[in-house]
Parts: C-alpha cells; structure tokens; sequence
C-alpha cells in the first residue's frame, strides 16, 4: 500500500471537495477542512504504527518514474526522522485549523481559498519529508514557498504583503542556491554512472573536496534561511509578526523544519566530508543564533516577534545538536524538531487568542490576563514553560539531550549555549509578568476566557508536551536507530567518557 | 539494592493532588484544600511506612530503589526515571511531607479569606511532589527534574499575589536566579556524562574513585553554583529576601524548611565528589561562611519581620553549607541543623504569619511591640523557636549548630581557626538579630497603627506551630542522642576516622554560649532599655544603611548584569533592525536604486538611444582596439 | 594612390552620419544621415573589393544598396503616415516609448 | 565623365588628384547636412556625396556600382526624399539648438571617439598593404564579373533581396495608405460642431485671407475691424512653413488708406 501517496494525495482531495463547495457556507468549508486534516492525521498515525522501529532502511519506499529523460523519479520513504516531522506536521493540521477557527476571515480573499491553501501545504509537508528523489525534494521545496506567501500576504495582518514578499525573495534565494547545487550534482552523476536524481545514489558521487565545499554550502544555505540562523533570521520575525497565528505554526513548526530536516538529509548525508569541514563555522553560528535569538527575544515589545526569536534561538539549539555529530545531539535535535513544533504552536495559538482578543500583539497592551481569563493565561504560562526548557515538558529532554551530546564533543559551545537557558527563563518570564500578571490594564477588563473549542485545540498540544517530556520513548525509539546509522555513516562514534567509568 | 514498589506513592499522591485541583478548576473550591492536605498527609504516612520498613532492616539493605520507565535512552546516555530511597533521602522525606503537612493544615486557615486557596492548596501539592522528586531521584537528571520543579512551585507560590507587580518581579527575579544555579547543575551533569558516563549517584560514586581530580573539582564547583542558587547563597542570594512576597506559609515550607536546603542536600550527596575535589570542598566552605555572616548581617538590619526571618534562613543555610563542606564528619551535622533548622524556622515562619494575621499583615517590626499578651500561644511557640536558634540548651540549636561550631574547630589549621571564628561570631550575631526580632515583636510598648486589633489565630493556626514547637524543643536531643542521626547516615559517607580535636566539645559549647550571650544583652540594651521608634530612623551609621540594602546585593546585581544586560539588549535589537536586517533591505535599496538609475536613460527619445548605441559602438571598437593591439 | 585612403574616407563619413542620427531632429535628415552611414559602408566595400582584387565586396555593395532602397521605401512610408497623424517629422515628437 | 574617372582608375597620380580633390569636397558637404538648417538643403548636399561617391566606385574599378548609385541613389532615392519633403516639409526648417540635455557633447565625444578609433585602427590595419587591384577580375568586364557572382554564387541571395523589394513596396504602399475610419463629416455636421463648440466667435466659419481690397493673396492675413492682423485667416500650412508675410505691413495704421487713382 502506498501510505505516503495516501497521505498526499488526501488533503489534496480535501481541497478538491472544498474547491466544489459554495464560498458563502463557510461553516461548512471549515468543518470539511477539519474533517480532511483529521483523516490525514489518522491515516499517519496508522502509518507510523507500521513503522519498524529498528530498521535503519528507508521504510514505506515507492518509486515511479516521473521525468525518465532526466532521471527523474517520484520516489517517496521515510526513516526515523521523516516519520516523526511528517507526524508532526499531519498532528500540527487539524490544531491549527481548529485552533485558528476565525482567523480566515478579514482576508484577501475567501475563507474558502485559506483552507485550500491550508490543505495543499499539507501535501507538500507530508511530500518535502518523504521525498527521497533530490529533484522531487526541490520542487516541493520550492512549492511550498507558493501557499504559504498567499496565505501571509492574504491573510495576514499589518505589513503582510511586504512581509510575504520577504519570506518569499529569501526563500527563493536559498532556493536558487541548492537548485545550482543540484545541477551540479546531476552533472556529475552523469559523468559517474548515469544522470540520476536519486538521493542514495548521489551520496555515493565522488567530487573533490572542493566542489563538494561548493555544493555543500549551496544546499546549506538554503537551509539555514529557512530554519533561520543567524545572520539570514531576518525574514523570520517579519513574517511571524504579519502571519496568522495559524500560518505562523506552519510557518515555524513545520516550514522552517524543512532546514533542519534538509541538513540531515541533504547536507551530512550528501556532503559528508564539507560537513565537517563547515562544522566548526556551523557551530559557531548555531551558538550565536541560541544566545542571539534569546537576547532579541528579551527586547521585543511585539508578542508575536518575541516568539519568532525564541524560536531562533531553538533552531539554534537543533543546528547545534545535529552538527555536535553525537547521537545525543542528533537524537536530541530530532526530537526537539518535534518538540519545537507543538511548544511554538501552543505558544503562536495561545498568544493569537490573546491578540486576537485584545486586538493588539504589544505586550504592554496585556496586563493582569491572570485574573480575568485565568485559562488563557494558564496555557500562555504552560506554553512558555515549554519553550524555556521546563523538566517535565518534552523540550526540557531534547534541549538536554542536545547540550550533553554537545558537551562530548564540544565543551565550550555547549558551555556558552546553556547559557541560553538562563536568557530562556528570561525571554519568558518578562512577557508572562507583563501580559499575565500586575493589575489589569484598561481595556483587558472584559476579555473572554478560551471557549470550548479553543480547549479542544490546545489540548492534545498540552498533552504531547508533557507526555512526552515524562515519557520521550515512543519518538526516540524511532529516532535512535536513525542516528546511530548516520552518525556511524560520517564516520563518527559517540567520545568515549575520558575516563572509563561504568 | 533492594526495590520498593510504594516509593512512587510519595510522589504521586501530591501530584495527583495537584493536578485534581488544576484540572478541576472552581468545582473544587470547596474541598479542594482538605484533599490537598489529605494527600500531603498520606504522602508523610507512607514516608513513616517506609521508615519503619527500613528502620527493620540491617544497614547495608536499608536503601531501596523503584524503577518507574526508561526516561532518556540515546547512546550511552541512559537515564531511567527511578526512585531511590536510602538514608538521607527517608530524612528529607519526612521533613518535606511532615512540615509540609502542618503547613497545609496551617494554610487552611491563614488563606481561608483568599478568592484562590484552593489555587495555592493546588501548588503546595506540586511543591510537596518536586521537592519529594528532588529528593528521591536516582541519578543528577532526576534530581534535576525535582529542583526544577521546586523552582516552579517556588516562582508560582512567590507570585501569587502576582497582580501586585513588586509580587510579580519577585518570582520571576527567584526563577531566574535559580535558573543561573540549575545550569550551574546542568554544566555538572554534562561534565559527569562526558568524563564518568554516567549521571546515576551510584554511577558517579564508582567513577568517582578512578575520574581526574580536575573533572571532580569541576563538577563539585558547578554543584555549588547550583547550590547557591537554590538555597540562597552567596553569590546568588539576592532572591530569598524579595521572596518573602509568597504567603507566609510558602515562606515556611519552601523559604525556611525545605526548598533552600535542596543545596545542602545535593552537596551531602555528592559527598563522593566533594570529598575528592578538596578545592571544590574548601570552595564550598567558604561560600557557607561568607553567607553565614551576610546573612546574619543583613538580619539586624531588616525591620521586616519577615525579612529579618528570611536573612537568617540564609545565615543559617550558610552554616549547613560550611557544616557540609567540612567533609565527611560535617555532612551528618549539616543534615542535623538542616532538621532542626525545618523544625524551629519553620515555626517561627508560621508564628510571624501568626503575628501578622493578627496585625492586619502588617510585617513592620516597628509597628508591632507587647503582642505577647494579645498572642500568648503564638509567643510561646515563637520564644520556643528562638531559643532553638540561638543554641541555648537542651533546644534543638544547640545540639546542632554546636556541632557545626565544633566541626568548624575542629578541621585543622588555620582553616579551623577562622572558621570556628566565624561560626562563632555568627550566632552570637544570631543572638543579637534574633533578640531583636523578639522584643521588638513581643516586648515592650505598643507601637500599632490604629486599626490594628491584635488577636490570637484560630487553633488551625496554633496547632501546627504548637507541634513545631515540640520539634524544636527535642529534635535536636532525639536525633543526637547516642549519635541517632549521625550513626543512622554514616553508611552514606566515607568515614576518614577521627581527627584531633582542638577543642573539646565543652569549650565550644561553652564560647557559643558566651557568644549568645553577649548577642543577647547587646539587644536588651539597645532595644528592651530604649524606645523603639515607631519609624525606622534614617539618620543611623553607614553600616546600618548598606545592612538595610542587603549589603548593597540588588545595587550589584543591577550595575554589574541587569543594566548592561538590558544596555546590550537593546543596542542588539538596533542592531539587528539596523545591520542586519539593515543590510538586507540595503541590498534591496541597491536594486531598486540602480533599475530607477537606469530609468533614466529610457527617455523615449529615439536620438538618445541612437546616442547610446554610438557610444555601444564606441565601446565595441575601443576593446577590439585594445584586443588588437 | 593608397587605397586605404578611401577607406578613412568611409570612417569619416560614417561618423558624420551617425552624428547627424544623434543631433538632427527632422525624420528626413536623419534618414539621409542614416543613408550616409549605408553608403559610407559601401565605399568600405568597394574598396575592400579592390584591395583584395575579389568582386564580392561589389557584390555586398550592390545588395547593401537594394535594401538601402528597400529601406529607404518603407522608412518614408512611416514618416508619412507618423506626419499624417502627428503633423511633425520631428522625432523628437514621436517619443511613444516613454510617454 | 565615366571615361575619365575609369581612366583615373587606371593610373595613379590622376586619381591621387581626383580624390583629393573630391574627398575633402564630400567630406565637407556631409558636414553641411549636419549643420544646414533646411531640409532641402540638406538633401542636396547629400545628393553631392553620393554623385562624389559614385565618382570614387568608377575610380575603384566598379563601374556598375558606380552607375546604379547614380541611378538608384542620387536618382530614385534622393528623389523620393524631396518628393517625400514637399509632402511633409512644412516644418522642413529646423532647429539647430539642442533640446535633449547633454545630448550633443555625448554625440560630439562618441563621434570624436567613434572616428579616431576607427582611423587608428585602420591605420593599423592596413599599414604596409598594397591594393591587389581588380583589373585582373574585371579583365571580362566589370558588369560581366558581377553577373557571374551575382547569378551563381549569390543567386539565392538575390532572389531574397527581390523578395524583399517587392514586400517593402508592398509595405510602403500600405504604410502610406490613408485609410478613412470614420466616414468625413458633412458641411452640416461640421456647422452644428462649430456652433455647439461654446464659444461663438467662428460659427461664421473662418475669416478668409487678404480680402482688404488690395491683398487677395493668401499668404496675406484679413484684418480685423480694429486693423490688427486676423491669425486665424491663414491657412495653417503656410503658417508652419514660414511662407507667411509679415501681416503688420498691412495693418491700417501703417497703411495708406487714401484713395488715389490707379492710373
């Protein structure tokens, strides 16, 4: 059975049915859509139940060709890693159009097309994680940059053109650096035994060291603008700022995931030796980005800003994680891809309800939320305490996880990245004193606690931060078996402890 | 060792009621605190069960161990959430759940006019749960889970009057100094993991023996940074005074009894550690010190009640720190003061909640005076507590704190000398402050506002501190007594055998005393034989107003981190605007510049194109002018 | 005679041309500029032809005249019909491009 | 005349003579069209060029060129140029002052610079290369030699460039056409516009020229009652030709208005 076809193809067909629909029922357009992102959700979830836990193969392979002159295939499979993103993503969808209920409306266009456009970035989330072929990844990658810049340049608020138009021209210049590097690659393929996209067969290419270079930073810096780290962030708090609470989860959970996902996939399984070359570089930036972000996150006075640079700073901590090239670190930085995408989304959708309510993202606008929606504030709270690395919240196990993997092997990074956590408390605790806590400021006095269906969103978000913060086994089972394979695959082995021990 | 199946009762059973009460929102208002006290108080049943059980076995079995689930599996990075219950853990245990609980019954009274008592019941519930994890976690990743936890309950329970922003910055400035202690913790975990590989306590204990003296003193400092900031020490002390803005009862359990010393405690654990990183040890000790005598300074300053209180919990954390860092023969005097300590702080807490409860919550000493007639009960339970801390025998103090004095002497050379001083000079320091507290609370003239109306707290108030009493009164003789605590730890600590006294245990005693002493008479002349002004005086030395200012600690802390903090935050966010993001809208700029640059010459004019492809032309022969050459 | 000297003749006069398609303004002057710079080419080739003792460079000559004429027809077509729409030959008057 | 130049051709001092005598004479009457302000002026200086360019083809051995530039330039195409300058040349005397800013010092630099180039690099070019000359293939006649080339080797060329000829006379006849859209108003249309135009003051129709008694010119303009010259009785192609005369010489002030005997 084809389940990532099936997974595509379904929110495809959601969007069909609700391209055929009346524009004026938009309750019924949104239940359709809620409807649709739960199939997917369960049509995953079946799938991950098949998942194999200790093969390190790429599982659920499908192989068609697509473009046969060129080589080109539509070839689908995920490992450990692509399995927990797309279950993410496929979790992520139904939250985020159940939580964002109103937020369609007052756009550019119909409620109507948003939800299309939600479900067809769907597709190309569930495609960008399984796509094994390079050409196929390319082009969703690319793809995807269409849906989303519709959605924050319809239905976004304040600067959103402008803001689209940044995310977009960003994107597309990463974009156009990994696409020169993919030529690149096909050439040589072509010279190496047949022009072929295939990612397996391209990593076997033999290039000199510094084409490889070349290459390697071509894909990398497309990754890097999209999981923002420093200095190519500055797309991201533009873009969160004028988004949706609903495109802003996409945005961050799932969208900027293609980066981190891509330079395990693409750039250590592609480029092995420039990888390391680039780690000392790599790592650097990454530690940059952990206390960059932290400290410009303390400084924001937008609320929506302010969780785009915590999320730089998070992103940090995953490139630091999987470049520390410890299983530790990649477990950890895998995990915390996961992590990331419900702490950001909790905190997106419960800061959205607040601005929504108040009409305004300062965060002195908010004041006392605690005693009039005591609900509300409490997520805010549980949200933020996720995003600081709470122990007993799923992002305190893979923040540590990537630090102590760090640690192994580069002490003085992870030294100066703990330091995030302290600029983490921080970052946090100033927006929940002056948004939750102090008197109630004018005009906060009749705001309305969250309604049933808002619980009903946030909740499973809740409930995977703290299950899995006590209970992290499910995912890094998954995922172990898939780091050890690529860390073994650069050559690498977790430092020994210096001094025997055990 | 052997494995218990009930351990995770003790956790569980507060949680449980924390949870219950958070989830279930406004419909548990009405139970909601007898449940939480209920479950507290099963959670101290259960902690007696397991002493008893025990208590019945030989020593070398008495540790036990639950393995809950596989938390964290990566590589060799294998921590298990397990449970492990031995000596010292059983000690805090009934600490944590038996003060806890009479706070619990305490607070059921004291916040009976609060719109949110079942919010705190629901916290205090959690704290009971993190600190009971803290302290019965197996490895430094379980305890880490714990002491964060403790430090969320904390900033909730500091903050839970947060609509009062001073409340609020409180809180928040608690977790945020804590978070500077756990990563202290989280650098002694990564170095553990990296050298020894292994973060379990028995694990490192084995590596211990045969891991390099600097990756020992490594971890041993980062523990006593951690440790530093959960019980308040110096440097990271700033917090415990602001911290007095929680209910009073929070000031109890988790300011006084049970949260600050999770630092003695997690040094008393890694005795293995810090008894072979002798620099990490004598860092420890003179961290203890110099707290012990900040502490105790600030205390004769402060005319908050509460505050005077939280100083000497500082002071006398100081003195377990130092006790803990004398080595082996300190650890069991650092744990006795620990559980005297949690007895009479903790009744002297409550009392001052009394007092205040009284007083329309007011915490001015200056406003207070002769309560002792209108608080009879109070006054004894309170003048029980104080002479426990200031070590007059046979109450609890003595016992302890003499031992500590005595260690102090006792570890040789100069070191002794100066720390024996030192420990002296604090309680005779302690004498003082806290005979200040005393009469300017209890004695003397009525100094009240005018709608304060003194009167008694209600039994649920009394009873608690009424039993805390008693602890003060003979904790300190039951747990010495024949070496009972002492004997009952020592399977847990190297013993290095006796060293030289240098003094005998009378002398010492007998200094103390005179110390105390002297401490008291000075407080009798300056404020039994004097009026006491009803505001405090301003025109007073330069010692009094630093003391007043904590020793200028938030002067420091504001000029030295938060300003330039704050200064460098928002040159960053220019400069990001600016630089970074300026640079990329520059590029933008470029773009836009040259293509209406380039406008210009599209004037639609057919002879100025004409001109421009003469000058093409010109161009074009000029480099085929030059390539021919 | 140096044939070359015809050939700096043809330079010469095509820069004259091509500097009377820059500064006049009448259509009609600027067409016979244009013409000057045709003919100016075809002297080159002309004299190319002699130097080389090869007719192709007449034969070129010939065509470049053929459509110097072919040219010249439709060129005045469209100043006429721009003069019949416009009442100028002025081609400074027919800046369409920009406004 | 072809004689004499095909002479030249032949011996080199002549033609020495002949060119520098004609170049600088070319060289000069281009210059004019550049700066001569008539239209027409203009093409009869370039009528001069080419007649002179003629003169050098025939001096280089190409009779026939010579011949067709006489023939199709200097006559077919010089004279579709004055036609095509009758017919639109009303404004055919032009400006000389610049009005594109900074056009004529770039089109004075781009020529220096085009023109010195261009001779230093023909004179590298051609530095010590002797002529071949084309005695050798003209030896069957000039107009002999370019049939064989033009009907063997260019012949596909050839039959494009008639293509060509016909499609640009196809071309010009359709370009130049006037094609009526709407249909031409009739002289009542025109009469109800003239007086629904708002202002009455032509509803009569225009004032026609001259018509003072003495001027029944058309160049001349009617005067208004008051004396002063009418503008508008003139018609406006003589006006954009500057074939106007000076209307104030007829004004009533200045003229002398008493009668007197014609004889």
């Amino acid at each position: 059975m084809n389940w990532l076809t099936l997974l595509m193809v379904l929110p495809l067909i959601g969007s069909v049915a609700l391209a055929v629909l009346p524009k004026e029922n938009e309750k019924l357009v949104k239940q359709v859509a809620l409807a649709s992102t739960l199939v997917v959700m369960g049509a995953t979830i079946a799938m991950a139940v098949g998942f194999q836990r200790d093969n390190i193969e790429l599982q659920f392979v499908e192989k068609y060709a697509w473009i046969p002159s060129f080589g080109i295939n539509y070839a689908l499979g995920v490992d450990g890693l692509a399995l927990v993103l797309i279950l993410m993503s496929t979790i992520l969808a139904p939250v985020v159009v159940l939580a964002g209920w109103n937020e369609s409306q007052g756009g550019r266009w119909s409620v109507k097309t948003f939800y299309i456009l939600i479900l067809v970035l769907e597709t190309m989330m569930i495609g960008v994680f399984a796509a094994t072929d390079v050409f196929l990844f390319y082009v969703i990658f690319e793809a995807m940059l269409i849906p989303v810049y519709f959605l924050i340049g319809g239905y976004g608020s304040g600067e959103r053109s402008a803001a689209a138009v940044k995310f977009l021209i960003y994107s597309l210049f990463g974009g156009l650096m990994m696409l020169a590097s993919i030529i690149a690659l096909y050439v040589m393929s072509g010279a190496q035994g047949g022009h072929t996209f295939d990612l397996a067969a391209l990593s076997q290419l033999q290039m000199s060291s510094m084409t490889q270079n070349l290459l390697f930073l071509g894909f990398f810096i497309a990754f890097a603008i999209k999981a923002p780290l420093w200095p190519l962030h500055t797309w991201l708090p533009d873009a969160a700022e004028s988004a949706t609470p609903g495109t802003s989860v996409l945005l961050l959970g799932v969208l900027d995931k293609v980066g981190t996902f891509g330079m395990i996939r693409y750039c250590l399984t592609l480029f092995p030796d420039a990888s390391k070359t680039f780690t000392p570089v790599i790592l650097v930036l990454a530690v940059i980005s952990i206390i960059y972000g932290a400290i410009l996150a303390i400084g924001q006075r937008d609320l929506k800003r302010l969780i785009a640079f915590t999320s730089i700073s998070h992103f940090g901590f995953i490139t630091l994680g999987i470049f520390a090239m410890t299983s530790q670190g990649y477990s950890g930085a895998a995990l915390y891809m996961f992590n990331h995408g419900f702490s950001t989304a909790a905190l997106f959708l419960v800061g959205g309800w607040m601005i929504s309510r108040r009409g305004s993202s300062t965060i002195s606008d908010f004041g006392g939320l605690q005693r009039i929606t005591p609900v509300m504030a409490w997520m805010f709270f549980l949200a933020g305490m996720s995003s600081l690395a709470l122990p007993g919240m799923s992002s305190f196990v893979s923040e540590f996880l990537v630090l102590v993997g760090t640690f192994t092997r580069y002490p003085v990074h992870a030294v100066i990245a703990t330091f995030g956590i302290v600029l983490a408390a921080l970052y946090i605790l100033i927006p929940v004193q002056k948004a939750l806590h102090g008197p109630t400021t004018p005009g906060n006095e009749n705001l309305s606690d969250l309604n049933l269906r808002e619980k009903i969103a946030i909740a499973p978000v809740m409930a995977i931060i703290i299950v899995l913060g006590f209970y992290p086994a499910p995912l890094l089972n998954v995922i172990n078996p898939a780091a050890t394979h690529v860390i073994a695959q650069l050559g690498f082995s977790d430092p020994a402890p210096t001094s025997g021990g055990k | 060792m052997m494995t218990s199946t009930s351990l995770v009762y003790l956790i569980a059973l507060p949680l449980a009621g924390s949870a219950i009460l958070l989830l279930a929102g406004r419909r548990s208002d009405k139970w909601g605190h007898l449940l939480a006290t209920a479950l507290s108080a099963s959670s101290f049943f259960v902690g007696l069960y397991q002493l008893s059980l025990m208590v019945g076995r030989t020593n070398s079995d008495r540790p036990v161990t639950q393995k809950l689930f596989e938390w964290i599996s990566v590589g060799t990075f294998k921590i298990d959430a397990s449970l492990m219950l031995d000596q010292l853990s059983i000690c805090f245990v009934l600490l944590i759940t038996g003060v806890g609980t009479l706070i619990h019954i305490y607070s059921i009274s004291y916040m009976s006019h609060d719109p949110d008592r079942r919010r705190f019941f629901a916290f205090l519930n959690l704290f009971i749960a993190a600190m009971l994890l803290l302290v019965l976690g197996d490895s430094y990743l379980n305890l880490y889970v714990g002491w964060e936890g403790v430090g969320l309950a904390s900033y909730l329970l500091i903050g839970f009057w947060n609509q009062k922003p001073a409340y609020a910055t409180a809180s928040k400035k608690a977790f945020v100094m804590n978070r500077i202690g756990d990563m202290g913790l989280s650098f002694a975990i990564m170095i553990a993991f990296a050298t020894m590989g292994t973060v379990s306590f028995s694990g490192v204990k084995e590596a211990a023996g045969h891991t390099s003296t600097a990756a020992l003193t490594g971890i041993g400092i980062m523990l006593l940074v951690a440790a530093t900031g959960k019980s308040a020490q110096f440097p990271l002390q700033a917090w415990l005074g602001d911290a007095m803005a929680g209910p009073t009862p929070v000031s109890a359990l988790i300011h006084a009894a049970t949260m600050v010393t999770a630092g003695v405690y997690l040094i008393t654990r890694s005795n293995f550690i810090f008894d072979a990183a002798p620099t990490a040890q004598l860092l420890v000790v003179i961290v203890g010190a110099i707290t012990l005598m900040f502490g105790a300074l600030i205390g004769t300053a402060k005319d908050d009640i509460k505050k005077a209180l939280a100083a000497s919990t500082m002071s006398q954390i100081g003195y377990m720190i130092l006790g803990a860092g004398l080595g082996p023969v300190g650890y069991a005097f650092a744990i006795m003061h620990l559980l005297t300590h949690g007895f009479f702080k903790a009744g002297m807490f409550l009392g001052a909640g009394s007092v205040m409860h009284g007083m329309n919550d007011e915490v001015n000493m200056r406003k207070y005076g002769a309560l002792r007639k209108f608080m009879p009960i109070t006054f004894a339970t309170f003048g029980l507590g104080y002479l426990a801390i200031l070590g007059v025998p046979p109450f609890a103090g003595f016992y302890s704190k003499d031992m500590i004095i005595e260690t102090a002497f006792n570890s040789g050379g100069a070191k002794g000398i100066i720390l024996g001083c030192v420990t002296l000079l604090g309680a005779g320091i302690t004498a003082f402050y806290m005979t200040r507290v005393m009469i300017l609370t209890f004695t003397g003239k009525s100094r009240w506002d005018e709608e304060a109306h003194p009167h008694e707290s209600p039994w649920l108030m009394w009873l608690p501190m009424a039993i805390l009493a008693i602890g003060s009164v003979t904790s300190g003789y039951l747990l010495s007594h024949g070496d009972t605590l002492v004997n009952w730890l020592s399977p847990l600590f190297v013993n290095h055998g006796e060293r030289a006294e240098l003094l005998s245990p009378v002398v010492v005693s007998g200094l103390a005393l005179a110390m105390v002493a002297i401490g008291v008479a000075i407080a009798f002349v300056k404020y039994s034989r004097n009026e006491v002004a009803a505001v405090a005086p301003t025109d007073v030395s330069i010692f009094t107003t630093i003391a007043r200012q904590d020793l200028l600690q938030d002067r420091f802390n504001e000029a030295v981190f938060m300003q330039p903090g704050q200064a460098l935050t928002a040159v960053l966010v220019k400069t990001d605007e600016a630089v970074i993001d300026g640079a990329v809208r520059g590029v933008g700029r470029i773009a836009l510049g040259s293509g209406s640059a380039l406008r210009g010459i599209q004037t639609g004019f057919v002879r100025s194109y004409a001109a421009l492809i003469l000058i093409g032309a010109v161009a074009l022969i000029a480099a085929i002018w030059v390539v021919t050459q | 005679m140096n044939a070359a000297n015809y050939l700096y003749l043809s330079a010469l006069l095509f820069t004259i041309g091509a500097v009377g398609v820059v500064v006049r303004r009448n259509a009609i002057v600027v067409f016979m500029c244009i013409e000057l710079m045709l003919n100016a080419a075809n002297l080159s080739f002309v004299t190319f032809s002699r130097i080389n003792g090869d007719l192709n460079g007449q034969v070129i000559a010939f065509f470049t005249m053929v459509v110097a004429a072919c040219e010249v027809v439709v060129g005045l077509a469209i100043i006429v019909t721009i003069y019949r729409s416009r009442r100028s030959a002025s081609i400074d008057d027919a800046s369409l491009l920009k406004r | 005349m072809i004689d004499l130049a095909l002479q030249v051709g032949q011996t080199a001092a002549p033609e020495a003579t002949l060119f520098w005598i004609l170049a600088p004479l070319s060289v000069v009457a281009a210059l004019g069209m550049l700066l001569v302000k008539k239209a027409v002026h203009s093409a009869i200086l370039m009528a001069f060029v080419m007649i002179a360019l003629a003169i050098f083809y025939i001096a280089q051995g190409a009779p026939f060129l010579g011949i067709v530039q006489v023939v199709v330039y200097t006559g077919a195409v010089m004279m579709l140029f004055l036609f095509i300058l009758m017919l639109v040349g009303v404004d055919s005397s032009d400006s000389l002052t610049e009005t594109i800013r900074g056009l004529r010092p770039i089109a004075i630099i781009g020529a220096v610079g085009f023109g010195g180039l261009m001779v230093s690099l023909l004179a590298r070019a051609t530095l010590g290369r002797n002529a071949v000359g084309v005695e050798a293939v003209n030896a069957d006649g000039n107009v002999q030699g370019i049939a064989n080339l033009l009907f063997s080797t260019y012949v596909w060329p050839f039959e494009v460039v008639s293509a060509l000829l016909i499609t640009a006379a196809l071309g010009s006849m359709v370009l130049a056409h006037h094609h009526r859209i709407q249909t031409r108003p009739t002289q009542r249309e025109l009469s109800i516009q003239r007086f629904r135009s708002g202002s009455l003051a032509n509803a009569a129709g225009l004032p026609a020229p001259g018509v003072f008694a003495r001027h029944n010119a058309v160049d001349v303009p009617a005067l208004l009652p008051d004396g002063t010259a009418a503008a508008a009785s003139i018609n406006a192609s003589l006006k954009a030709r500057g074939d106007v005369l000076n209307s104030s010489a007829f004004e009533l002030g200045t003229v002398d208005t008493s009668a007197g005997e014609e004889k």
